[in-house]
């Protein structure tokens, strides 16, 4: 069925056919319209969950996790300052090898405050043991929070996935998407399935005092579900692929092959830049784009081109230009990296245009300030 | 073919479920893209706030905000006081406002087209809290311009209400549809 | 070049606010008592009593001023006035 | 008593904000600030009243003002009457905070601050629920309340803010409304000469989130004491005494219907017959505990 | 003047000689005794400032930005859990550029709760604008939290500063350390400085909503004060070494000028390091060591090596091989990464020269764990 | 009423724990879980209770335990309680927190679990301090008292949480202390039969915490009681009857001098005879209060 | 390998915690009137009540048993006994 | 060079502090590297515990456990049932035990020194809670092997407990220096 909604109420309606048991969120713009949808389908009896309004992030993270620790699917959504306010939370959930799914609408962290995309609030969470998407289209919401439960909850992973997405410029975007029928959902996901889960016929303890040598043990089987995330995220979209019709991949490559520049980007801006590849195409350039989809597991082995250009939505700052995934790939090969956007900047493929064309002059740097 | 179009109009007056509308009409057209999103400000009612809107027979791959666009809507010819809605209009694009004036008496340097939607709520009775809602006659006449069915237009309407609201403002859509002159 | 979010005092932070308006309140100052109440509870600031004005200083006047650069029009002083001397009316356009 | 015929004339909010048309938020302000005098740090945390200032570089609070995350404004109060104290300046640092805050996500910080026993005012204003993110329960929505993230009403009653602060046993608690400015003047006046901790919650309806006409904005704040939905006190050192309205409401005036309130606001709209019979025996049994209190005295 | 104490106390020894006027500061396990020593230097009155014992560490370093903002000098010390629940008000303190001064004592991320060193908790917060060293002796740590201050304070930079070193390792260890004069680090440290402040006689607002295109030049004028902050730290590390006979560096380098190999590390194992590269050295072994003492901003153009072997104590799972330095530092040439130490797991100098004669053999990887 | 001699022999806590020797919280533990009995979820935020378990993966509790971070215990637990209603499970969550993750950094997520009715059992073991970091002060350190963060003793009064919590309006709110175990185990079991938010509050005298010998930790807590310091009560419904010891302390028997409680401890040595009195006069103004209800009723 | 943190149910969890003993409480059965004091104060669970050992079922018999693997020596036991049935002594090494 | 050494004892018996007290007097003694440390764990009290301190002519660097010691010191000879208190010791390595036995009656394969220093604490008054504290005692029979002179030692002790208690714990120490046998 082709429908026609916001990116969050896509969100929601993916959440929603996924079936979670408890959800517990709390609203912060401009992610709210997803909370405020699975409240109605709650209240409406469209979706048979427990809905927790809770009082602050750090607790909607802790009550998936108490749920998801007692044995069932759970799911949450937050942006900006919410994710922040969470990170104690989401490293826990990570080390718990608890497989929620969490939406993170991007947007930029204040002071001032701003509600606008910028993608440091989901960066700044790069070291916490998620696996981390950037989707671009809300069809690709849609498939991608379907494919997070199969992922999280395969048993060589067993961890956490989040899925991010621009504020407005997704999210309160309506375009077109196709959805499934509930059924073929239902076949796609499995039941809900754990690592470890708290049942008083067989008690255990999770979390005491852990000891040096076990706890490097946990951190590296942590580091083995991510290699195996790897190979898991492309078998189950291709799954998906054939039985959805549609798939993304790790990396989503347009016309690389025999391009001299690879633009490499991620949401919104990457599917901008799609636009600016034809455009540049037009002007007798061979350029190409790479659009990062998971971010963790990073998929570098994908890349191998001579000639990168990376465009960072967020940055490290103090870590040369600051671009996150510019300097993540910089090893990678010849690298350009931009920094742009920030705090919801409007990029757009004129922009990503222009980037190139310095980028073939050898210049790079933060595109859109006046650098002095 | 890409358009773009921008509707104008005031914080709650309803200029996104407008851009939402019509998209949704110009998809059951068969358009392959379509996109509806509201300017991102940080706005509260009454300030004058845009709303944007880019049909396609294809996929839409752009992400960024409309600065040049095809049409402009606009829904409370008040705010031209404020701002410039002609701003990056496109040299051949369209203005289509809400008045019951003609289009030369606003002697733009564009096609101009106007339509008396107030008007038309009026008659249809769709008021809400003294205030006519505007925004359903208006996609039914820029729908035309579209060279988009005003059923298709009937139908988003329908489907988002509805019933007998969705049924009045379905007729204020056609009416205006039919009305609108440029 | 901005180093951090600084914001200082000014009138018209949001511009002329009076551009949001719908309905505008017009005084009937011969009505009015000089009760404080519209001026108190105005949202907006936008109303002063003459009586508070230094060119009135002294002088027994009644009435209020309405400032319509930035009078949102929320009619709350309509409503609140004990003896009705402020009307909304449709703004002009 | 203080009248509004003699508030200063000074104004610290400023022509030209950013808050819709006959917002509470900028109502309670600007008489706060007259109470207060322009000698105080407001700490705003995330809210309409963040919104509310304008956008950077330019302000319509002429004071200062430390914008703050959700979840700090005590704990960031501390911070600047510690410092403040080291300066050795008389200036107040006043948290201007909602309700959602206040109750939910602040109240941790609120807490500790209380218990330390730190030299503030923290002012609630207290419009029921999330207005700044459109319309979602709080702690302090009430019962039956539509809401974005309560569809079909409210399920719980409200958390009671000022109770739980008085269970923190610091100098000065108070209760106040928008359509009681003087007394709200007064206690502002009061909390102002005083040390320590001192809470003040203003009710504070809100039109688009409520569901009502902006004009009425007032007029609904004044219907919701003059029903004894809320109602208007002071504790000094835990000792409290009801104030203006509410007071007469106390000695024996009749309190109007609740219907009258609850029907003017559409987020009400929904509510049954049995929903408002449960509102109405909330607000009874809660006042036949103060006149049970208030008789014994 | 000698003193021999252990690394929390003399980071609370350094604090008090920097005379915060304000600190804010919650205990946790290892970092509790630099708080304990703190309130009692308060109370017995030796350190005229005040104590905000706040009810969390998110309220501390909410209570030290708005003392900060007030016009007063800070301090505050945390770990881990406490750090992690700071992390919605480290990006704020940043981006306030408010020069708030923190000690971290590094201890490994729950579940379990493990109180040993690692240094996940500090490195996650690699991407909030924060300063951050990391420090390798207790005389290194009194050092540090001076200079700190001077750098924090800095017009050019204006910038919160991030000390970090091992919990228990240093935390706990009773070294020597040379202590000045008061008065000579009062005439090292100036008056306090800050970009902006509250005061009502000029009324200000600080953060309140701020649109895109002003956003994005505060996040440029923080890389700018990063890139100062380069600059700025080795000034006054020069200085101080004037002063007070001891500098570090951005880099301590020990015998990379012919090495085959240089050890990259940071913190404890980075000494531990320096008695391995003795060890290799007499086994006739051309080793080197340089010590990365502050990660952000990263000083890049230090590492001018050919071959690389970086231990890491933290890790970005799903980034590679998980090390954050390792990755960081692999475009700067040929690169050997080991994950070692996590949850405190004991690295010596013998594992060390174990892991440089795996790098020789062209190995890398987790070190410790038994990798199947 | 119960009695030890029907206490369960059941033991949930297994032998070789890591508990200090004369550790209050192993003795409130044991005989909560011979009340509540096996089929619990136990949630424990960051304290001695985390540390008491053992090393992973060996742990000395005999019922499921879901360890959790410092403030998210209340959270975590609607969490389980969701979850558990979900599977259609009797299971109660209950959250085993010390004083430091309910009274200070726990609160929000409590107050918020509480405004929510979730149907979950909160047991907060005040120790007086957070005694797993080595002593520091809490929200509950009473006033005088040496910690590592006081070393001259505390400024501040303690907090009252079970009054905060009172003014949340929940079913059921009671205080207990490991001295008075039977009193404990009624409560327990009254708490298990109900629905919603409940809530329990375990005095919890800690050997090192408080410098004491470790043999005397049953005998600070039975004097704490006998001396008025400690008062046993549970709340029903909002409705407050004092039970056991406290209530024949209420009932006219003669309170035990203050000081007999003060002395045997270490972190009150310092005391001048002034603090005494202030501590004396805070006791004496609380139990006049105490009198002047309970008479009038 | 260890995946995550979860622990099993065992006695002994920190080992023989008998070990950690300077004094040992030692019983005088014969003085014990079984009021079960002891056994509830026990912070370590270490005593047991001879009644309420299978082998004694039904048996009228007084008097209680410490585990001395796992008893720490605190002295509650001792110090709470209403009729002095238990003696701390100085543990012999 | 370099000397390591490990203190045994249990939680709240003051191992640390001895090891503190050492290193203190090493240093007064012109040692430019000592370090004093405890055992990271999470133990509470009574149970067996460590702690460690190294002492050098030069800077040490070494920040990792000691895990071959040089010394081994047993505050509490009852903890030996419980664990090996030799595990590491170098081939060349000293035992030193708090016990009024001789050296021999323990038959080590090591180098073996006793003294009595619950004796010499009782003796010298020095008794907290009942239980005779030793850490003083022991560090002044450690100085000797280490060649630290005891006026250091009784320096350090000095330094940590100033006034009458300190000089009963410096007497301590004095004693148990010389009548240290090995
Ligand atoms: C940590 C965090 N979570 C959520 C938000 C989003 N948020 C901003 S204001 C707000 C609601 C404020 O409600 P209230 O305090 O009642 O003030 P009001 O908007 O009603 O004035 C929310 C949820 C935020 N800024 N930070
Ligand atoms: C966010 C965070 N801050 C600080 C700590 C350190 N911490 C662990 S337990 C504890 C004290 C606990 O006190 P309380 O709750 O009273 O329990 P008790 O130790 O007294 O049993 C502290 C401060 C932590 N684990 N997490
Ligand atoms: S209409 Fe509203 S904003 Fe305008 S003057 Fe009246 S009260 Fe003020
Ligand atoms: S409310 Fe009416 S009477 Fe009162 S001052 Fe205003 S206009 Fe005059
Ligand atoms: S939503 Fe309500 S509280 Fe917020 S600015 Fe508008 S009127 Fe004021
Ligand atoms: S410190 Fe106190 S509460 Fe903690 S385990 Fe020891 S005796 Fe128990
Ligand atoms: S001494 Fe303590 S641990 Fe041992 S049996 Fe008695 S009460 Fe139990
Ligand atoms: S306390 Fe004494 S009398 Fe009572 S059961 Fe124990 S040993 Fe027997
Ligand atoms: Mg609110
Ligand atoms: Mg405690």
């Amino acid at each position: 069925m082709k429908v026609i909604d916001t990116g969050n109420h896509i969100a929601a309606l993916a959440a929603k056919m996924a079936r979670p048991e408890v959800i517990a969120a709390y609203p912060i713009t401009p992610q709210t319209t997803v909370v405020e949808r699975l409240a109605q389908y709650v209240e409406r009896g469209e979706l048979d969950a427990e809905f927790i309004r809770v009082e602050s992030e750090h607790s909607a993270m802790a009550a998936c996790i108490g749920a998801s620790a007692t044995g069932v699917r759970t799911f949450t959504a937050t942006a900006s300052h919410g994710l922040l306010l969470m990170h104690e939370m989401i490293h826990w959930a990570a080390l718990a090898r608890l497989p929620i799914v969490m939406i993170n609408v991007n947007r930029a962290i204040g002071p001032g405050w701003n509600i606008w995309s910028d993608m440091n609030d989901s960066m700044a969470q790069r070291d916490t043991g998620w696996i981390q998407f950037y989707v671009s289209s809300n069809q690709e919401i849609f498939d991608t929070v379907i494919q997070a439960y199969r992922i999280a909850e395969h048993e060589d992973v067993m961890l956490p996935v989040m899925v991010s997405y621009d504020g407005f410029i997704l999210s309160h975007t309506s375009m077109a998407v196709d959805v499934p029928e509930q059924e073929k959902v239902d076949s796609f996901l499995h039941e809900f399935n754990s690592m470890w889960k708290l049942d008083s016929s067989h008690p255990i303890t999770h979390g005491n005092i852990i000891m040096p040598d076990d706890y490097m043990e946990v951190r590296y089987s942590m580091k083995k579900a991510m290699d195996n995330a790897m190979k898991i995220i492309e078998e189950v979209d291709e799954e998906y692929g054939k039985k959805f019709g549609r798939s993304y991949g790790l990396v989503e490559e347009y016309k690389t092959e025999d391009a001299d520049y690879v633009i490499v980007a991620t949401s919104a801006i990457a599917s901008e830049a799609r636009v600016a590849i034809d455009v540049l195409r037009e002007k007798g350039k061979k350029a190409g784009l790479a659009r990062l989809r998971v971010h963790r597991p990073m998929p570098f082995s994908r890349f191998n081109y001579d000639k990168m250009i990376v465009i960072d939505r967020a940055v490290s700052l103090g870590l040369g230009n600051g671009g996150i995934i510019y300097n993540e790939l910089k090893s990678r090969g010849d690298v350009y990296g931009f920094v742009a956007g920030l705090g919801g900047k409007d990029v757009n493929y004129k922009d990503i245009v222009k980037m190139y064309e310095m980028a073939e002059k050898g210049k790079e740097g933060w595109y859109g300030v006046e650098v002095d | 073919m890409l358009t773009e179009i921008i509707f104008y109009g005031r914080g709650g007056q309803g200029g996104v479920t407008a851009a939402n509308i019509l998209a949704n009409a110009a998809l059951k057209d068969g358009n392959k893209g379509v996109q509806a999103f509201p300017f991102f400000g940080a706005e509260r009612r009454g300030a004058p706030v845009r709303a944007f809107a880019r049909i396609s027979d294809e996929e839409i791959y752009l992400r960024s905000q409309i600065t040049e666009p095809d049409i402009v809507v606009v829904l409370d010819t008040g705010i031209m006081d404020v701002l410039d809605v002609t701003n990056g209009l496109k040299k051949d694009g369209l203005i289509l406002l809400n008045s019951n004036k003609k289009p030369e008496e606003f002697g733009f340097d564009f096609r101009t087209a106007t339509v008396d939607a107030t008007g038309i709520a009026i008659e249809q009775e769709i008021v809400v809290g003294g205030i006519p809602v505007v925004n359903t006659p208006i996609v039914g006449a820029v729908a035309k311009f579209l060279g988009i069915s005003i059923d298709s237009v009937k139908e988003a309407i329908m489907e988002r209400w509805p019933g007998k609201a969705g049924e009045k403002n379905a007729r204020a859509a056609q009416l205006a549809y039919e009305k609108v002159i440029s | 070049m901005m180093e951090t979010a600084i914001s200082y005092p000014t009138e018209g932070g949001m511009g002329k606010t009076g551009t949001w308006r719908i309905f505008r309140p017009v005084v009937d100052n011969s009505k009015c008592i000089n009760c404080r109440i519209c001026w108190v509870y105005c949202p907006d600031a936008a109303i002063k009593m003459l009586m508070d004005m230094p060119e009135n200083e002294g002088k027994d006047i009644k009435g209020i001023e309405i400032d319509y650069d930035y009078c949102k029009g929320c009619g709350i002083c309509a409503n609140e006035c004990p003896v009705k001397a402020i009307k909304m009316e449709r703004e002009e356009k | 008593m203080a009248s509004i015929k003699n508030f200063p004339k000074e104004e610290y909010v400023l022509k030209g904000h950013a808050a819709c048309p006959g917002c509470p938020i900028t109502i309670a302000l600007r008489t706060a600030l007259k109470a207060l005098g322009n000698d105080v740090t407001l700490i705003v945390p995330a809210s309409c009243s963040a919104v509310v200032q304008s956008l950077v570089p330019k302000t319509s609070f002429n004071v200062p003002v430390l914008n703050i995350a959700f979840a700090a404004s005590a704990s960031a109060a501390s911070g600047v009457a510690a410092a403040l104290k080291r300066l050795g300046k008389k200036t107040i640092p006043v948290v201007w905070a909602g309700d959602g805050g206040s109750y939910d996500i602040g109240i941790q910080a609120l807490s500790g601050a209380l218990e330390r026993r730190e030299d503030f005012i923290y002012v609630c204003y207290n419009n029921q629920m999330y207005s700044n993110t459109g319309i979602q329960r709080s702690g302090a929505t009430p019962y039956g309340a539509w809401t974005t993230t309560t569809w079909t009403g409210k399920k719980e009653m409200q958390k009671e803010l000022a109770e739980i602060v008085m269970a923190h046993h610091i100098p000065y608690v108070a209760t106040a409304s928008i359509a009681y400015l003087d007394d709200l003047y007064e206690k502002m006046k009061k909390a102002k000469e005083m040390e320590g901790p001192r809470y003040i919650e203003i009710f504070s309806p809100c039109p688009p989130g409520w569901r009502f006409d902006m004009s009425k904005t007032v007029e609904i704040a004044r219907l919701a004491v003059q029903t004894g939905s809320w109602v208007l006190y002071e504790a000094i050192n835990g000792k409290i005494e009801f104030t203006s309205y509410s007071k007469m409401l106390l000695k024996g005036r009749e309190r109007k219907p609740i219907e009258d309130w609850l029907r003017m606001q559409g987020r009400f709209r929904h509510l049954t017959e049995e929903d408002i019979k449960r509102i109405k025996e909330a607000i009874d049994e809660k006042w036949k505990y103060y006149m049970q209190i208030y008789n014994k005295d």
